[in-house]
């Protein structure tokens, strides 16, 4: 596969046509009958798919740094390029990004049933944006696909959202906005700093790694204007109000794009920006235990919360701030397990909860409701759905054989050297996790089915199983074998610790791998 | 090519531009004065008097493809790549927006066709204010504009709102125009010279004596008023609501770009010694001018209101350039300038065609459903307000990112910031907007329907949102024509921030 | 065959998603889903033995199989997906694979006109293959993915029939429960790795030993999570709440599960690892009392439940206790071999009651009487009708009791020896053995209560039904009866020296266990007299008993339970198990769901952050935004005077 | 040389027309207070030529003309709004606001 792929060129042009096609499709979509927008999206998808999972072998893990890169100016003078490139930190984002996409359009086949093709033409410049923010590599190109995605999921939540959509897309954007607004400034800040000392001005990401120590003195000013811009999106405690919100209201596309792809830019901006550039301040003890702390509470609260949610989605919405507090104890806990172990919670996050959302979708399209309260003992009438939702409710929990629990486990026995009480505490989470998703699959799919409305609705169709059964079938497999996807990732969470390794301040615990 | 400004000759030469628009304007005011009864005689003075606006930018260009310079001393006239490419974005807006009056006017029922001379002789006046090498061309420019925007702020007279808002504009830019007068004294009592250069040179040799700094200090309340920062903004909002839209248009955009103009180079030329003294005036100012213009749009209910308060706090961030003083932040100036007219003139463009004859102002609610009704103008008013907002992909934000790198290469950074944090409140009146034309129900079955949206109009708005998005992506002409080193300013060397 | 092992593992797996198939596609074709799901496990059964006899020959005592690589990491973090076959799983995979076919079996008959068949077989399939994984586990992950996985097997089974709201309830609490012991085991983990940097057995065996000295904090943190693993997991104080109400499942569960095996699972982790837990006394210790209150306080509950499954599940908790108490002396081998003889005997007995409610659920259906087919008071004299029945559970009483030369008699009595022996030194020890010893009475009581209440004395359950009792069928009682056996001759396995064996379980274990017994102070030698005196004890409470237990039970009229008269004074704190649940309810369950909603969800995100913050700061911006908006009334004078006001400060900052 | 008093003269003329139009209602009013202070910085520039040389009294001219022309536009706007409301109060013109 390597080498049909090597005859073709494939490391030359994948990234561009990635990012070319779904925004060419859009005025296509726009312009083409409103019976065939639905098709050539999804033939769209599938090609994007097709040219996407290539990387899944072009891809070199056993290379560090940067792949697939492009670098052409773009406005000369100011340094501002169309800098792309894949590294393991972002691959399996990207390769997940592509997999969800068609996946996406098939499950907003029937759902969306007018305006279709305004929708699709969204959907496709949501991806374009999604995967921009993922492959970019300089700065301004990485904040114009940073804030251009709020406009997409702007729309889809205000126009093919439920009741409260006004109010939820207001404060989606509103919050990421201003969110997001001192990056800008972080940003130009850097590149002016960087290019005072060095002669050249230059947004390239390379380039401001290299200079990073020139940053040194605006350090914690700098980390907490980026800090601040990915803390909402991920979204960490205290900044999640608005995911509930945008979560339920949105349309399952939406809610599905939102859960998978959009909350990972929040860590993966950490991942990949706030951290690298300024390692002493964001990795020293007090900051450190900070986030650390945030991360956990994230993790416990909004668990706890969620327990308690009466609607199905906001539910689902609550455990996924939980979820991702794992990914930032990871990040935080800045060793090679943990940083692995993030970037599996957020893969391992997208598949369950992109399944939970669709299959919520999907109860959706029959009865019209997301309380809790309107179901109950659907296991009856709907034995497929009830089957793949208590799978998917499992693999959410952190099952061991399924894929939550890789990256959760590799998250907490990484993060425990440094921070073994908060692990300790995180760990809890085991309880109130099974406790929310337990209850309420219960609540819904089992007890006696007393609403009559609910005794008529009909089972999985074919469609719908094409969109669970990949994904369930991904569950399975990265949980029992997820050596794969860890070899791809693991040369860059390396490169990664190490060079975050000198800003960190002595672990609690001595280092196990030591020879003894 | 040199030009001696001292023979008469020279002196047209140098003012060809402007004696070119006067004198069109003086024959488009002969025809008037003949014709002047229905429609099709304003619709042939809007038409002549566009051509007028083609001879200016034709002398104008011509003059910078020639690369026309002072020979010597600048007497009187700047002759730079700054004035050029302050002069040709000044008649672009003042073309735009005569082609926008066309038929709103029309429509309006104001069958008077002398605001096309009008409005040429306030494009004159813009164009010798922000063209002045003199207090005393600075003085005339500023009056020969501000007395013509009285009258075009007031030229819907059967509307009480436009009298009222052309006597508060009247009342306080008279005031206003007191101050800078008395301000253009003091320096000519300080130094003894009326031109921009010489100050220069004499500030630049002895340190400032009272006299100048008060000068200084009354010259930039001057500019303060016209700019409209706060304090000095309170006119700004009741004269935007009451004159005639493509007025207001006019004077958010072409009135403030040329003010702006001015104050550069003033700042620049005349008072760069004093750059201590002024830097935290301009400091204050803009944070007072960001904060209030955006957190009072956030009340507004009438969109040219909304507008007008946008503006003020546009102002403010324009301010970031200013105090920069340095080439990034004339380019910043220029580029942010024209990224702010092509949007606000795209969306007074759309709004005229909303507005029905006699109506009260558009309110938020009236743009409800719009989308459903009239796609394009709700979809072309939507990128607007992005751009307005700063949002990535739109020209708007290359013009922010410009204006906040000028700054932030000084080494300041808390302009920046609550440049942003104003940017963060502004959203939330941006976007209401948006939200109402695209996500919430018409009113009623009737709504949108009284739209008229006449071609020539549709054209201008359309080419500017291109303009828009287009820039916003690929900002290279843009950026390369506004860091040359021909049209900067000349910055006297000085020791300025970190850098 | 060792290395074939993973096979034993891959049928029932195999089984498991075919069935579950079945149950989906065609959940009428029975003899289908039988075949497939009894037949994995006989093959699974066979693969066991072939292995165990393999062991038997073997040169060394331990093989690794791996598998795959699951989680490799980095250098230092790599977990494999690997097997350890040693002694000590040979012999749970005997047990496991053998109780477990048996089981099968019996659920062939008890679940035939169940529409849910197929379902409950591809539950069970998929229970073997979770508890094999746990047991063959060669690191802490892998018998993670078992241990958990079995949790999830028992909710699913536990909620099996789910359309009845208290079933689910039960399957989420057994869930929950056995969570908080996960959490325990998660800690465990990390704590293991980060002080040995290894979670593989053979690797914490080794280097626990030269990393931690006697008595220091480390073993004993990670010997007290991993204990907390074991509370949950096989139901000991505090967590053992959940099993009472997992009854609700099918009665063949109950026995395999919630008896047998997966229960069990706690004592087989504590000598997994009992390298750590003999570097850390006072977690034996620990272990050793919750063992013995647990065994006690459990006991006590029994003596006074009326639903026969409720008084075998407090019977299994005591039992397990047993098995702590055990392993908390350090006698490790004791504790398997009660486990063992547990599993033979308690699956009878779970069987038994399972052809008692079959036959009791038939009768009364057919009579159209909505009676509790498992209350006791509604049974009664059940030896007529169901002769193999009685006679098979009566065996099992007796092994249960400790009445030698049963089964339960030699496990019991070697643990109670071993905790007085240890207690000859360490004094705590006695008193674990006394609560041992009076629990052992009260087993034997209400042992007998039960048979009495089930099968002596006159049917209680109206007349109209008693026509309709019948013995079980052959598919059921055919399984009882190899239970039974095992029953009676299961203590064979580990006769003791006195009564002329060899302790062949003692030995077989000792490569398990040599680690730990080379840390641990050998148990002391108890005099030939004491150890008679100690069996005597033994057998004197087991007697006394079951005559205490049938004498009060067949003396006493009992009421159907609708005439019953209310519980009194400590018959009444007993019958509502000390009142554990409602306080569980009060203390813990009441306060989170409070925490939740009313202080995390409407104080602090919906009020504080999201209505105090958010629209806080929106709403500070508006009123600002009005407030400019006020200033701009319209006035000219006051826009002047904003203006004078403004130029003053201008003019103020240049001069002065 | 009356430089000194003459600019003072000048300063106060001007701060008088600041107060009138601060405190007057009457537009017209207010309107020669506006002519005072231009006029006030007209004397300014008459003093400070006889120190500066001629350029200040050709400025002089300027202002006049400007001030007339100002004159002539502000009291049409005047009689414009007063056609609207039967008053020059500007206590009264208020319509905009907000």
């Amino acid at each position: 596969m390597a080498a049909f792929l090597a005859s073709i060129g494939y490391a030359h042009w994948v990234i561009h046509v990635l990012l070319a096609l779904p925004i060419l499709a859009m005025p296509v979509i726009l312009f083409a009958p409103v019976k065939s927008a639905r098709y050539i999206a999804f033939g769209v998808a599938l090609t994007e798919l097709v040219v996407g999972i290539g990387l899944w072998w072009a891809f070199d893990p056993t290379r560090g740094g940067m792949q697939f890169v492009t670098d052409i100016t773009w406005v000369e003078g100011f340094g501002i390029g169309y800098r792309v490139g894949i590294d393991g930190l972002s691959v399996l984002m990207v390769l997940l990004s592509v997999i969800m996409l068609p996946l996406v359009v098939w499950s907003s086949w029937r759902g969306i049933d007018q305006k279709q093709r305004g929708f699709y033409a969204l959907i496709m410049a949501l991806n374009t944006g999604m995967l921009g923010v993922f492959v970019a590599t300089d700065l301004f190109l990485f904040y114009m696909f940073w804030e251009l995605l709020l406009i997409p999921m702007y729309f889809m939540i205000g126009i093919w959202g439920s009741s409260n959509r006004l109010y939820a897309a207001t404060k989606f954007v509103i919050y990421t906005f201003v969110g997001s607004f001192m990056m800008l400034v972080a940003i130009i800040w850097m590149v002016a700093v960087v290019g005072r000392a060095t002669g050249a001005y230059s947004f390239a990401y390379a380039n401001l790694l290299e200079h990073a120590d020139l940053l040194k003195p605006w350090g914690g000013w700098l980390f907490t204007a980026f800090a601040l811009a990915f803390a909402v999106k991920v979204p960490l405690f205290p900044f999640h109000t608005w995911l509930p919100d945008a979560h339920t209201e949105a349309p399952t596309a939406g809610s599905v794009d939102l859960a998978v792809i959009l909350l990972k830019m929040g860590t993966y901006g950490f991942l990949r920006f706030a951290i690298p550039f300024f390692p002493q301040f964001a990795l020293s003890k007090t900051v450190g235990t900070v986030m650390a702390t945030l991360a956990v509470i994230g993790i416990i609260y909004a668990a706890l919360v969620a327990m308690v949610q009466p609607d199905l989605k906001r539910l689902i919405a609550y455990s996924s701030v939980s979820h991702l507090g794992f990914v930032m104890l990871g990040i935080w806990g800045s060793t090679v397990e943990s940083v692995q172990g993030a970037i599996m919670v957020m893969v391992s996050h997208g598949l369950s909860t992109g399944a939970l959302f669709f299959m919520v979708g999907m109860l959706y399209e029959r009865r019209h409701t997301r309380k809790i309260s309107d179901y109950g003992g659907l296991a009856r009438v709907t034995p497929l759905l009830a089957t793949a939702f208590v799978i998917t409710a499992f693999s959410s929990i952190g099952l061991p054989g399924l894929n939550g629990f890789v990256g959760e486990f590799l998250v907490l026995i990484g993060s425990f050297g440094r921070y073994p009480w908060l692990v300790g505490i995180a760990a809890t989470v085991v309880v109130f996790s099974a406790g929310y998703m337990l209850w309420s699959t219960q609540r819904v799919f089992f007890n006696r089915l007393t609403n009559p409305l609910n005794e008529g609705i009909g089972d999985l169709n074919l469609r719908e199983l094409a969109v669970i059964v990949p994904l369930i079938a991904a569950m399975i497999w990265i949980g029992l074998y997820p050596g794969p996807l860890l070899r791809r990732t693991a040369g860059a969470a390396q490169q990664y610790v190490e060079m975050v390794q000198s800003a960190l301040p002595k672990a609690a615990l001595p280092d196990p791998g030591a020879p003894r | 090519m040199p030009i001696d400004l001292s023979s008469p000759s020279g002196a047209v030469l140098a003012l060809l531009p402007e004696l070119l628009l006067s004198l069109w304007a003086l024959v488009v005011l002969l025809y008037v004065a003949w014709r002047h009864r229905d429609g099709y005689d304003m619709r042939t003075a809007g038409a002549l008097s566009l051509l007028g606006y083609i001879f200016a930018v034709a002398a104008t260009g011509w003059l910078a493809w020639r690369g026309a310079h002072a020979e010597g001393l600048s007497i009187m006239i700047a002759l730079d790549g700054f004035r050029f490419a302050s002069d040709a974005l000044l008649l672009w807006i003042a073309g735009a927006v005569t082609i926008l009056s066309v038929r709103w006017l029309i429509r309006q029922g104001i069958l008077a066709p002398e605001y096309y001379p009008l409005l040429m002789l306030a494009t004159v006046g813009m164009m010798l204010l922000a063209g002045s090498a003199d207090l005393i061309t600075l003085f005339l420019g500023l009056e020969v504009m501000s007395i013509s925007v009285y009258i075009l702020a007031g030229f819907d007279r059967t509307r009480r709102a436009s009298a009222e808002a052309a006597l508060k504009y009247f009342l306080i830019g008279a005031f206003a125009s007191g101050f800078l007068l008395y301000g253009i004294a003091l320096t000519y009592g300080a130094t003894g010279q009326f031109n921009f250069e010489l100050i220069g040179a004499q500030f630049a040799a002895t340190p400032p004596t009272l006299m100048a700094k008060l000068g200084m200090g009354l010259i930039l309340i001057g500019f303060a008023f016209k700019v409209a920062a706060v304090p000095f903004h309170a006119w700004a909002p009741d004269v935007y609501e009451g004159a005639p839209t493509p007025i207001t248009a006019f004077m958010a955009t072409g009135v403030k770009a040329a003010a702006f103009f001015a104050l550069a180079r003033v700042l620049a030329e005349v008072f760069p010694a004093m750059v201590a003294l002024w830097r935290p005036v301009l400091f204050g100012l803009a944070i007072v001018t960001m904060l209030v213009g955006n957190l009072t749009a956030l009340s507004q209910t009438s969109m040219k209101r909304m507008l007008a308060y946008s503006s003020i706090a546009h102002a403010g961030y324009l301010m970031l350039a200013l105090w920069a003083h340095s080439d990034e932040g004339t380019a910043a100036v220029l580029v942010y300038l024209l990224a702010y007219s092509i949007t606000t003139v795209a969306a007074f463009g759309i709004l005229a065609s909303i507005e029905r004859a006699g109506a009260r102002t558009v309110l938020l609610t009236d743009l409800e459903g719009l989308f459903a009704v009239r796609p394009f103008a709700s979809m072309g008013l939507s990128i607007c307000m992005l751009s307005l907002l700063g949002f990535p992909g739109t020209f708007g934000f290359i013009g922010k990112w410009l204006l906040l790198s000028a700054a932030l290469h000084q080494g300041q950074a808390v302009l920046p910031i609550v440049a942003m944090v104003g940017s963060a409140i502004s959203i939330g009146y941006y976007l209401p907007v948006v939200l109402a034309m695209t996500l919430k129900p018409t009113r009623t079955r009737q709504a949108h329907q009284t739209i008229r949206f006449p071609r020539p109009a549709r054209i201008a708005v359309a080419i500017c949102i291109f303009a828009i998005m287009l820039f916003g992506v690929w900002p290279n002409v843009v950026l390369n024509f506004a860091s040359q080193k021909v049209v900067q300013l000349r910055q006297a060397e000085l020791p300025t921030g970190p850098r | 065959m060792i290395q074939l092992v993973w096979l034993a593992v891959l049928l029932p797996l195999i089984g498991a998603v075919l069935n579950g198939i079945l149950a989906i596609r065609r959940p009428g074709a029975k003899t289908a889903v039988s075949v497939i799901g009894v037949g994995t496990l006989l093959g699974s059964f066979g693969v066991a033995v072939g292995t165990f006899t393999e062991l038997l020959h073997a040169p060394v005592a331990s093989f690794r199989v791996l598998l795959w690589q699951w989680l490799p990491v980095s250098d230092r973090f790599s977990v494999d997906l690997a097997f350890q076959v040693d002694h000590l799983s040979a012999v749970m995979l005997l047990v496991i694979t053998g109780v477990g076919g048996l089981i099968h079996l019996f659920s062939v008959g008890y679940m035939r006109s169940d529409p849910g068949y197929a379902r409950y077989f591809a539950y069970l399939n998929l229970f073997i293959v979770f508890m094999l994984v746990l047991v063959l586990g060669a690191s802490l992950p892998v018998s993670y993915i078992g241990w958990e996985g079995v949790g999830l097997c028992s909710y699913l089974l536990i909620g099996f029939w789910y359309e009845v709201d208290t079933n689910s309830d039960a399957g989420k609490k057994a869930f929950l429960a056995n969570r908080i012991g996960d959490f325990g085991v998660l800690i465990a983990m990390f704590l293991l790795w980060w002080s040995l940097g290894t979670l593989e057995y053979t690797g914490i065996t080794m280097r626990a030993g030269a990393e931690f000295s006697i008595g220091s904090t480390m073993p004993l943190l990670i010997a007290l999570f991993l204990f907390l693993g074991c509370t949950g997991k096989s139901a000991q104080i505090p967590l053992y709440v959940w099993l009472p109400d997992a009854m609700a499942g099918p009665t063949p569960v109950s026995a395999l599960i919630h008896a047998a095996t997966m229960v069990t699972a706690g004592v087989f982790l504590v000598v997994r690892t009992a390298a750590i837990f003999t570097l850390a006394p006072v977690a034996l210790e620990v272990v050793a009392i919750v063992g013995a209150l647990t065994a006690f306080f459990a006991a006590s509950i029994g003596l006074r439940q009326y639903d026969i499954k409720k008084v075998l599940a407090y019977s299994t908790v005591s039992q397990l206790g047993y098995m702590f108490l055990g392993v908390g002396t350090g006698a490790f081998a004791s504790g398997i071999f009660h486990l063992i003889t547990h599993a033979f005997f308690k699956a009878l007995l779970f069987l038994g009651a399972g052809s008692v409610i079959h036959s009791m659920h038939h009768a009364l259906h057919h009579a159209r009487s909505h009676a509790d087919a498992q209350d006791m008071r509604n049974m009664g004299g059940l030896r007529r009708w169901m002769p193999w029945t009685f006679a098979l559970m009566l065996l099992a009483t007796l092994a249960i009791a400790g009445v030698p030369p049963f089964a339960g008699f030699f496990s019991k009595d070697e643990i109670l020896a071993a905790a007085f022996a240890r207690g000859t030194e360490q004094p705590i020890y006695l008193v674990c053995w006394a609560l041992g010893l009076v629990a052992a009475l009260m087993t034997a009581f209400y042992m007998a209560r039960l048979v009495a209440m089930t099968f002596l004395g006159k049917y209680r359950g109206g007349d109209m039904s008693a026509a309709h009792l019948h013995e079980a069928p052959l598919m059921m009682t055919a399984p009882l009866v190899v239970l039974g056996a095992l029953a009676v001759a299961g203590g064979l396995i580990n006769l003791p020296h006195f009564a002329g064996g060899h302790a062949w379980l003692e030995h077989w274990l000792e490569p398990v266990t040599e680690v730990a017994a080379m840390v641990m102070k050998p148990l002391p030698e108890l005099a030939r007299s004491q150890e008679a005196l100690l069996i005597l004890l033994a057998i004197t409470a087991a007697v006394a008993g079951l005559i205490g237990g049938y004498v009060l039970t067949s003396r006493t009229v009992i009421a159907t339970p609708e005439h019953a008269a209310p519980e009194r004074g400590l018959w009444r704190v007993l019958y509502h198990k000390f009142y554990v649940d409602e306080l569980y309810q009060l203390v813990f369950v009441n306060p989170v769901m409070w925490v939740s909603r009313t202080a995390l969800w409407q104080t602090v995100d919906a009020f504080l952050i999201d209505r105090i913050g958010v629209g806080g700061t929106a709403r500070v911006a508006e009123g600002l935004g009005w407030l400019g908006s006020r200033l701009q009334n319209g006035q000219v004078a006051f826009y002047v005077a904003m203006f004078a006001v403004g130029a003053v400060l201008i003019l103020r900052t240049l001069v002065r | 040389m009356l430089l000194g008093p003459s600019l003072a003269l000048s300063a106060v003329l001007f701060v008088l027309g600041v107060a009138g139009v601060l405190i007057r209602r009457n537009a017209i009013v207010v309107f020669m207070c506006v002519e005072l202070m231009l006029n006030a910085v007209n004397l300014s520039f008459v003093a400070l030529a006889r120190l500066h040389g001629v350029s200040g009294q050709i400025m002089v001219f300027f202002v006049m003309t400007v001030a007339a022309a100002e004159a002539a536009v502000g009291l049409a706007i005047i009689l414009a709004i007063f056609r609207h409301t039967q008053s020059v109060d500007l206590a009264n013109i208020n319509l905009l606001k907000g």
